[in-house]
This record gives structure tokens, C-alpha cells and sequence, in this order.
């Protein structure tokens, strides 16, 4: 298997897409012939030429309005949104018409379609290059939301994303684009959406995580195995909506204690909810309150952004207040 | 696309001197006639039923039948149309049944949106026909993308897509006319301009002379018509689906024209406008303009008028008596199409209404 | 003290402090001439003049963005978005500029403004006449978000946010528009942001919620305590953001069990963050899972809106529930 | 407002036929040569500190020089610039000083952001200079804002807002060009239009003849203007100015122009276009242009522009040496100003962000 970085898998998955299903169309600023500002799109123009991938103006809501188009048309639409930030412009389309069009129409019109934007901090992006905005899109009914922490799930997710037949936000963890290599399966790869994966087995704590953060906290239970003697389980979540309950559960069953990390704020943030159902599921079976170890609630900062982000020193200071507790 | 506006027939039912009546047959001509009346009639109904509390809300498009039906006459079937709230006209003309119209102001059983949104929000995929949604201009982006994707596929579909002239403000309406602009999709922009976006005038919503005249910041062709003849809208559309048809690229039509009635049934318009401007432009009806010509032409009588209004008459009265007595959708359809599966949470939640809707069986039995 | 509704109320609000402060100024879709489409805003284009009360084209990103520079100018706008359902054209200007506007500009530049909308269902107005976002402002720092749940709090919030320094989404139940009366206070009347209110008292279940549904509550809570003999005590929150804790705590302290209760879709909902911060505070308290009664995670249905809504039913069942855990 | 494309200083540094040099008195024409010159340098100095990792990132106005500084020199004091994120020259021009800028750029205890943005984020109320923000043209919405205060105030305050051609695409500007003209308010929408957003040219944005033809759309005055010349740009933007104080409504300007450089520091356009089209425009360079024109008039000489040159040096190598070396803002001011008082949830994770440090601290000295 050939090793890559997120951005490769991420051009893998969309090359073999379209190669696959000639349905499958690309859309946003700077796809085109440049490649994407990231490149995640880089070669496809060249391949699959300007009625597969296309250009557009500088409007996010054109952007999504048009893939919907496309979607309804019966085709397949891929757009990328150049930073999530960026992707106001197109909540009303997002939120008041792709999620809907399916329910409000009574199943006659499906909205299939794949929203791909980078997200999150730790690239020195302040404000306006950083934010992570799953929760606004998993609190709104009728979209699936996505995140990889991985090369081999983001070329996986991607391709199942593309072919399921809801609207998905696919959110990719800008930060890891080069810095997060693996093996990636040649050829046709899809990872099943809905489905989490264990990636640390451990007795003590269950982390319930996804993204970038994935990462951090690897770090920090290794830390907290050899000098706290604290041992966790992590559980990447790969599908945030509608997410894998049944993985989290046999873990905090064993574990008995729950801390959930991401880097969007905290307050209504995906944690929340992941706690709150927690709560309700399993209530008995906590040995400590669920912790949440998130962004602050502030705009995402410049100068200070390794403290906003849950790092490794915040992550350790909670596993050890949820043992300790 | 000529400039200024565009007339063929006048408001007293004679031809625009210098204008040619587009040649329509006369099947034709009497069949958009009554689809322009049954229009008319169906909406005066449904508004008394909402009165008497028999349904929740309606909507409709008294004085703008002209504008919504001729432009959708310019179609072919493969063609889409995407409304806004007010064309009724369009969707009976392509072939949507009052009954399967009246379902949905009911929000019944045999709804085929399943009883999920407010009155006039229906939807008919099987005729190319979108689905309704509220939020104005909303659907302007989307009209503009099935436009592209039909270009991407090299058909030769068009798209009508229809807004009124308060949607303009809204910036999707700008984003959707750039971006048919740059990709010259085949799309045509049909502005009912009804003078009022609820209480707010035309003046108030844009400084521009005229809705036309937007085409310019869009690099597109736009036209300006009397919203109210027919054959004039019937005209510049047909051009408009012609040209995009060719590879030509959009077109924005404005259709001058009138909102008679209310807003909606939750609206009053005697507070914001003066009757005397309504009368006024009662006397540009479309309907009568229509039914004058056709009789001048000896296409149409009064005899065959009453006869047709009869028709009609009973024609509602049978669409809804038979829908009106459908009972509501089975409680698990408010769980389906959501997602295209069902997922655990809506499941959850679906079996947590269930036992509540058990025990409250359980204790009313009691 | 007068007798009035929410609608009267809230028209008191704008016309007192506009009496107040000629920094404020209003506008909106039909605001002015027409006294908006729920009348909130009667009489007060003839008061106050073209100047104080402006009518504006159909664009909410306008509206907002208006408002936003009128505020930076040093005026104190209170913007109507139509219904809440209308408000994501706008959805950009609020979270990337105007809640962001004083923090990234270093307290240069603060943007105090209230954006009044009518939001919740009950009104047969189905997915765009019934959205409850609150959870998206909620979620987005910077911002105050408020919601009254009868005439006296409507007129006291309402007074307070428009004599706030931030920006505040002040969320209007509308089916209590003219349903719910009561007495409200002549003059100049402040309820401070931030402080809930104990509604009903009581020792067994506490049941946070806010908007329309402290009515549902209050009636389920009757029937409870005469059908159940559950004791029911129940917190207004008025404030959504900064929200009042110490108040949540205090009743959870007592009673050890909790229900939420609100309108928007239960996934990432603002329930959710009530149930994950009192498992952090109070976790050691709780006697019985912290249930969340809320509309469900589907678009606003037509037909079942009594189904989808918080109703009676729904909320005994899980009062049932919590006490019999 | 003139039809066409309005050019007074030539490529060449002679004044264009028929115009007239608009009258500026040599200091002021010589200050804004300086302003000129210091934004260029500046730019290509930040740009090197980026390369050596010193600052994260920067965006620069290489070649539009004169549309952002001959513009904002046409205001007074208490006149508004809402700027994009290129407007350095115009933040000089008011007075902003370079180290207030550099501090920024190293988000540092100085910063008067307290290092809350990237660089080039900058803001100044006591410059009345807006707050940037990095989303593409939601600026604009609010410059119609400020605009309709002054209006409703009544005060003769105009409102410059800057844009890039890239975001007349977005419905941002679409609603505000429209309130603005439905308003009259007195603001000035000046649009860069440098050929390129990021790597799109300006015919994909767009397929209207020109950005200034825009104007139609909205009611408003349009013109267009030689960007790379400072007198025309002056000239226009004045006459903007006196028509917004006279309240005869906004006007659109696009300032025909180049972006020689990079997007940004993220970006290499040699990916995206050729070398030949950049050489092109490198002739009608703003700067070379205006010193030339300087020179002929006898106002300047190669000496002075040495010792311009190396007084610019210093004097940005001495804002950087003074800034660079000022640490982070504490760490308290993380929490502040997200609301106008600290709310008890920020004082927690405050509490929490303290209790890890010291812990930290703890840890490090064990
Ligand atoms: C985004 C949005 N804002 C506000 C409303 C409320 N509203 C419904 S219809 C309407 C007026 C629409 O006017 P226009 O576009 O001219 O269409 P018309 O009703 O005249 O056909 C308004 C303001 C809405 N539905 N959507
Ligand atoms: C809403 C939004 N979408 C995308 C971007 C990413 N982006 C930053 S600058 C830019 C191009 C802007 O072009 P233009 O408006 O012409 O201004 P210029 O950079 O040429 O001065 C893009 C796409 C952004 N910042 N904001
Ligand atoms: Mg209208
Ligand atoms: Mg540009």
C-alpha cells in the first residue's frame, strides 16, 4: 500500500470517485486548474477536464446553491469551501435547503452531495483560518457530518461520503493535510459511515474524539500510561452525525469514566451532546463526571492558539482529575 | 431582447399596434385559459377555506396568472420549473391534479410531502417540477445549478425559475444570476415584479430603473415585459428558452405586474396601500384582457364561459371533498426521509412518542 | 399596572427606550409604515419618524450588516429579522462580525445591537415559520442570547438588551405573541441579563427550560403534582447566554433529578449543555439520569406539530421516568 | 460621473490629453510619494520576514498602491475607511504608525488587538479605520451601515470601503450596493479590481462588461478609473465624496488595477498565470508612474529618492527591532473582551487555562 498524506488521500478518493461515477462533478474557488489552495484537487482539471471540475466566483452560497442544482439534476456534486470559515454565506442553503429537500418534499427530491472544507486550528490561522463548525451542522436535522483523523479513513469516508445519498459535510483537519501520513488502500476504499474506531485500548478512561485532536490525545495517553500509570481507551468517531453510540458504550462500560475532547468551543459545542447522551445511557455506570476538554469559548485566538487547542497538558490535567475524582 | 417594455395585448383586449400575436393554436389558447381561471377560482376558494378555519394558510396569485402561466406555456417537458410560493398556475398547467394540490393543503395521508410543510408547499418531482420553500429567493442558486448540470450533460433543458421582485434584494438572487452569467447556463430569471414585497413598495427595494436592468451587472440578457398579457410573457420567454436552448445563456425577464390580493391570508394590505391603486390596476386584469381577445377572435363566448366556470366550480368542490376527509399521515413518517435511513437516534425517538402516545392511550382508556 | 401581551409588551420595550435614548434606532422588513408583521412595531414609525424606524429592503445580510455599522458608528440598532427561520442570510454577519467585532479589534470596536425575531412553532407554520436556532448563537461566543417567556420578562430583557454593550439575539416565542398576558410595569423597566427565575417551586424533579415551553411545563407540572404526586420545581432561564448557574445548581442540589425542556431539536441542542456542565458540577447529586424533552432531530413538521413540540404528555411521561429511575 | 475609463497620469508619467492634473500642493504630493514608497517597501520587507519565519503570514499591495492611497487621500479626518485586508497605504496615510503595525504582525503584548488576529488584521477606531476581518467582502454590509448613521445623524461624514473585484461575486456586496442606493448613504465602494482573486481571473467572477457597470444594478453613480493612477484615482473619489457629503447618494468605483505580487504569503500565482501579463502591468506601475511624473515637475530628484529610500529603511528596521522583541500579552487577555464583562463561564476556563500552567510550571521545575 502506498503511504500518503490526508491531502493525497483526499485527491485519491476524489480521482477514483469520479473515475468510478461519471456523475461525480467538482465545484469551488481555485479547484480548477491551480488545484485548490491546498491542492487537495490538484491533476483533476487536467484529467477529468472543465465540465467535471469547476471554477467558481467568490461566493459560498452560489457554490452550495449550485451543487444543490446539480444534486436535484441527479448528479453528484462535490464542492469545496476554502476554509469553513468561509461557509456562512451558504448556511441558509445548507441549513433551510439541502438538509430539507429530502423531508420537505416527502422523498421525492434527494440532495447528494458532498461539502469538503478544511477546518481547524494550529496553523497559525487566527480567527478566520481556524474555526471548527460541526456543531451548527450536526444540531441541524438532515445532513451527515465527517471528520477523518487519518489518511486512510479521509480517502475511505471520503468515498463512502460521496457515494451516500444525503448531503454530508465532510470536514478535514487542516493542520493534519501534510502532517499526517499512512498507508492508504490502492484503488476503490470506502470506510463505512456511522462507524467509530477504537484506536487505543485502555482500562481507566475512554476519550471520545475525532479530528486533529485524534492525535493529541494519543500523545497524552501515552504520557499519562508511563508517568501517571493511567490507562486509556481512545475512540476516534469518524461519523459525527449519526455517530457510532454502540462503540462508545461498550467503552464506557468498561471504563467508567468519559472525557471528550475537540476543538470547536465548548459551550453547545458536539461535546455537549456526546456528554448529555452519556448521561442518559449510562448514568450508573460513571465513576467521575464526563469531562470536556475543548476550545475555549472565545473566538479562535492568534497569538495564543496552542493554549486554546486541547493540548496535551490540558488533556492530562483532565485524565488525571477524572481518576483522581 | 428588445428594449423597454414589452406589450402585445393591451388591457382592453386588442393587440399592441405593430405587435404580432404569437401563433398559438386555439386548443391551446382556450386551455390556458382555463387554467389562467381555474387559477383564479381555486385560489378565492382555498382563501375562504382558510377563513372558515378548514385549512391553516393559503397563498396565491390573483392578478399575476398571466405572468406564472405564460411563461411556463414556453416550456417543454423536459424542462424545469422552479417556483416560489405563487405559481399554482405553472404546476396546474404542467399537470398537477387539484386533488393531489388539495392533499397538501390538508396535509393529509395522501399528501405527497406527507404533511410536512404549510399549505402551497408542494412539490412534483415527476414533473420537473421543485419544492417549495419559504425562505425567499432561496431557490434562485439551485435554479442556476440544474441549469448548469444540464449544460455539464449537454441536454438541451431549460430551466424557469420564478421570484418576485422583493427576492432580488436578497443576495442569493445575485449570486445565482452571476454565476448563470459566467457558466451561461440555460436559465431563465422570471422576476414577477407585484410591485409589493409584503408591505414594502417596489421603490423601497431597489434604487435600480427597473428589475431588467440588473441583467447589465451579470453581463446577461434582460428584458422587461407587461406581466400582465399573455402573449407578450409568453413571447420574451419563448425567446429566453430558445436562446438557452442554443447555448446562449440566461435571460432575466421582469414581468410587470400586480399582486390583487392580499400578501397572504395572514396579511391585510389596506394598511400599507391605498385601494385606488389596486383599482387601478384591477382594470389590467390578465384574465379579462384574455377572455376579451378570445372572444374578439371568436375563439371563447359567454355562454361557454359559464359553462366553464361551472366546470370548474365543481371540479374544486370534488378535489376537495374527496381530500378533505383523508385523515393525517401514519406518525412514523414524521421520523422518514430525514436522512435517506432512518438513523438509531430517530428511532430512539420515534419509540420514546410511541410509548407516549401508549400510556396516553393506556390512561384516557382508564 | 397594565394588563398586556407579549406583542404589547415588547412594543413597550422598543418605544420606552427609543423615548430614552435616541440611539436607538429600529429596522426591518415592514417595520415601519405597517408596524411589522406582528405588529411589534406599531405606532412607533409615527413617533419616532423615517429616521428611528426604517423599513428595509428583503435582505437579511443587509439588515444585519446595516445594523453592524450602525452600532460601530455609535448608534444602538435593534434590527427585526422577520422569523427566526429567516435569519441565515444574516447568519454570516452575526457570527463572523458582529459577535467577533469587539474581540478581534481588541476592544476597539464594540457592536451593541439587539436582533429581535419571532422564533418556536405552535402557529401551523411548519419547517420556516417554527425554527428555534437558539443553539447556534448559543454556540458562537460572543454573543448574549435571550429569550422571555411572558410579557413583564419580554419588556425587562428587552430594555436590558438594548442597554447591553454586545450584540444580543433576543428570541420572541411567538405563539405566546398574544396568548400569554399579564402585568408589566409602566416606564422604564430593566430585568437584568443573566438571571433565570424560579417559576414554580417544588422538591422532587427540576425542569430547566425557557421560551413557550415554561408553559407546557407548568401545566405538566400540575398535572404531575395532582395525577403523580410528583413535586415539581421549574426554571425559567430568561438569559440563554451567559446563563444562570447558580440558580440550575441550587434547585439541583434539592431535588437530585432534572428535566429539560425546550423547543429546537434535541442534537447538540442547548438541553444538551444544561445536561453536560450539571454532570461536571453536580454529577455526585443526581439521582436519576438528566432527561431532555425537546422537539425532535427532524425538520419542523406541519401536520405534527403538537407530536414534535415539548408537549404535556411527553414531559409526565419523563417526570414518570426521571422518579422512577 | 464619465463614461469609460478615466485616466489622467499616463504609464509613461505624462499627464493623458484634455485632463488636468487635479491641484495638490507639492508637500501633500510629495507625502504621498512617501506613503507610496513605505507601503511598497514594507511590503517587500514583511514578505522576506515571513520567508525567515519570523512572521506567520502576510498580504501585501504591491502595484495597487495608488488606488488604495490616491482614494483615502480624498477624505477627511472624520471621514470612514472600512478596509480589506490590502489597505495598508491608507491606514499610513491616517497616521497608523508602523510599529502599532508591526506589533500586529507579531500579535505581541503592544498589539492594540492583543494579538488576536493574524497579521494584517489590524484596526483603529481613533483612526476611525474599521477592524479587518479575513472573510471576503463582509465588509461591505456594514460601510453602508456607518454610512446610513452618518446619514440618519445627519453629520457630512462619508464612508470609504474597500473590496477586491473577487468580492463583488458575493451577496455581501449585493445587499449593500442595494441599501446603499435604496438609502442614499453617503459610501463609497471602492473596488480593486487587480485582475485576480487568489487564481481566478476577472472573467470567471464575473460576466458583466465591467465592475463599474455594477452601478446600474443598484441606481447608483458607476465610473471607472486608471487604479494605477493616483491623480484619477484622487480625482474620482473626490468628486464620490463631495456628491456623498451633498447627499446625493453612493457611488461604485472600480479602480482598474494589477496585483504584481503574490496573493499572499500562502500563495505562488506563477501556478496560475504568466510571467508575460505580470511583466505587462509591471510598466504601468502606480509608483514609477507617480515619481516619474514628480520628477518631470521638478518636485523630485533621484537624490531625494535615495535618501527617501534609506530614511524608509531605518525606519522600518527600527519599528521591527522595537517590536519584535516585545513578548505575548498575558494570558488573562485571552478571556476578555469576547463580552464586554468576563461571564462566569470564561472566568472557569480561565481557571482552567491556570490551573494546567501552573501545573505545568510544577512539573517543569521537578
Ligand atoms: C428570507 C426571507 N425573508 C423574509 C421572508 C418573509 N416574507 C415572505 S414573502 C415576503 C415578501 C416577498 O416579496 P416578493 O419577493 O416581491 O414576492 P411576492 O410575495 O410579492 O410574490 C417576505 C418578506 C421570507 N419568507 N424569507
Ligand atoms: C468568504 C470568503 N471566501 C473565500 C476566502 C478565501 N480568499 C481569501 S482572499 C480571496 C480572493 C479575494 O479576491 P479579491 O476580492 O479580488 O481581492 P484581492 O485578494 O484580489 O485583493 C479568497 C478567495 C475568504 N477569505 N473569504
Ligand atoms: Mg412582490
Ligand atoms: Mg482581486
Amino acid at each position: 500500500m502506498p503511504t500518503m498524506n490526508i491531502i493525497q488521500a483526499v485527491n485519491d478518493a476524489l480521482r477514483t470517485e469520479m473515475r468510478r461515477d461519471d456523475r461525480v462533478v467538482i465545484l469551488g474557488q481555485d479547484v480548477g486548474k491551480f488545484g485548490g489552495v491546498f491542492r487537495a484537487t490538484q491533476g483533476l482539471f487536467e484529467e477529468f477536464g472543465p465540465n467535471r471540475v469547476l471554477d467558481t466566483p467568490l461566493a459560498e452560497a452560489g457554490i452550495i446553491g449550485s451543487a444543490i442544482g446539480m444534486a436535484l439534476y441527479g448528479l453528484r456534486p462535490v464542492p469545496e469551501i476554502q476554509f469553513a470559515d468561509f461557509i456562512y454565506p451558504a448556511f441558509d442553503q445548507i441549513v433551510n435547503e439541502a438538509s430539507k429537500m429530502r423531508y420537505r418534499s416527502g422523498g421525492q427530491y434527494a440532495c447528494p452531495m458532498v461539502i469538503r472544507t478544511p477546518c481547524g486550528g494550529g496553523i497559525r490561522g487566527g480567527h478566520y483560518h481556524s474555526q471548527s463548525p460541526e456543531a451548527y451542522f450536526i444540531h441541524t436535522p438532515g445532513l451527515k457530518v465527517v471528520m477523518p483523523s487519518n489518511p486512510s479513513d479521509a480517502k475511505g469516508l471520503l468515498s463512502a461520503s460521496i457515494r451516500d445519498d444525503n448531503p454530508v459535510i465532510f470536514l478535514e483537519p487542516k493542520r493534519l493535510y501534510r502532517a499526517a501520513r499512512g498507508e492508504v488502500p490502492e484503488g476503490e476504499y470506502v470506510v463505512e459511515l456511522g462507524k467509530a474506531k477504537v484506536v487505543r485500548e485502555g482500562d481507566d478512561v475512554t476519550i471520545v474524539t475525532y479530528g486533529a485532536v485524534v492525535h493529541t490525545t494519543l500523545q497524552a495517553a501515552e504520557k499519562a500510561a508511563q508517568e501517571d500509570g493511567i490507562s486509556v481507551e481512545i475512540i476516534d468517531l469518524r461519523t459525527l452525525l449519526p455517530y457510532d453510540i454502540d462503540t462508545i458504550l461498550i467503552s464506557v462500560m468498561k471504563t467508567g469514566r468519559v472525557l471528550i475532547a475537540h476543538e470547536a468551543a465548548k459551550m453547545c459545542g458536539f461535546g455537549a451532546e456526546l456528554s448529555a447522551t452519556l448521561n442518559e445511557k449510562a448514568l450508573l455506570h460513571l465513576q467521575a463526571p464526563i469531562l470536556r476538554v475543548t476550545g475555549f469559548d472565545i473566538p479562535f485566538p492568534y497569538t495564543f492558539e496552542h493554549e486554546y487547542l486541547p493540548n496535551e497538558k490540558r488533556l492530562r490535567k483532565a485524565l488525571q482529575d477524572s481518576i483522581n475524582f | 431582447m428588445p428594449e423597454g417594455l414589452v406589450r402585445i395585448l393591451r388591457p382592453d383586449g386588442k393587440v399592441e399596434k405593430g405587435q404580432k400575436v404569437p401563433s398559438i393554436n386555439p386548443k391551446d389558447l382556450i386551455h390556458l385559459y382555463r387554467v389562467m381561471l381555474l387559477n383564479r377560482r381555486v385560489d378565492e376558494r382555498m382563501t375562504t377555506l382558510q377563513r372558515q378555519g378548514r385549512i391553516g394558510f393559503y397563498i396565491g396569485s390573483v392578478g399575476e396568472e398571466a405572468a406564472i402561466i405564460g411563461s411556463a406555456f414556453a416550456l417543454e417537458e423536459k424542462d424545469w420549473i422552479i417556483p416560489c410560493y405563487r405559481e399554482l398556475g405553472a404546476a396546474l398547467l404542467r399537470g398537477f391534479s387539484l386533488f393531489e394540490f388539495c392533499c397538501q393543503l390538508f396535509g393529509n395521508a395522501q399528501d405527497s410531502i406527507k404533511g410536512r410543510q404549510m399549505p402551497n408547499h408542494y412539490a412534483s418531482a415527476k414533473l420537473r417540477f421543485g419544492s417549495i420553500s419559504s425562505p425567499v429567493g432561496n431557490q434562485i442558486p439551485y435554479a442556476t445549478g440544474i441549469g448548469l448540470a444540464a449544460r455539464l450533460r449537454g441536454t438541451a433543458e431549460a430551466v424557469l425559475v420564478y421570484f418576485g421582485e422583493g427576492a432580488t434584494s436578497e443576495g442569493d438572487f445575485h449570486v445565482a444570476v452571476n454565476f448563470a452569467g459566467v457558466y451561461k447556463t440555460p436559465t431563465i430569471f422570471l422576476c414577477r415584479n407585484n410591485q409589493w414585497a409584503i408591505s414594502m413598495p417596489r421603490e423601497l427595494q431597489t434604487a435600480s430603473k427597473s428589475i431588467a436592468i440588473k441583467a447589465k451587472a451579470y453581463g446577461i440578457e434582460g428584458v422587461q415585459v407587461d406581466g400582465n398579457d399573455i402573449f407578450g410573457v409568453y413571447s420574451v420567454t419563448r425567446e429566453a428558452v430558445d436562446r438557452a436552448r442554443r447555448g446562449e445563456g440566461p435571460t432575466l425577464i421582469e414581468a410587470v405586474t400586480y399582486r390583487l390580493g392580499a400578501h397572504s391570508t395572514s396579511d391585510d394590505p389596506r394598511a400599507y396601500r391605498d385601494d385606488e391603486e389596486v383599482e387601478g390596476w384591477k382594470e389590467k386584469d390578465p384574465l379579462c384582457r384574455f377572455k376579451l381577445y378570445l372572444m374578439a377572435e371568436g375563439h371563447w363566448g359567454e355562454e361557454k364561459d359559464a359553462y366553464l366556470e361551472e366546470e370548474i366550480k365543481n371540479e374544486i368542490q370534488a378535489a376537495l371533498k374527496k381530500s378533505e376527509r383523508i385523515g393525517p399521515p401514519s406518525i412514523d413518517t414524521m421520523f422518514e426521509d430525514v436522512l435517506d435511513r432512518v438513523p438509531w437516534h430517530l428511532k430512539e425517538q420515534l419509540e420514546e412518542l410511541r410509548r407516549v402516545q401508549e400510556l396516553d392511550a393506556v390512561q384516557q382508556e382508564a
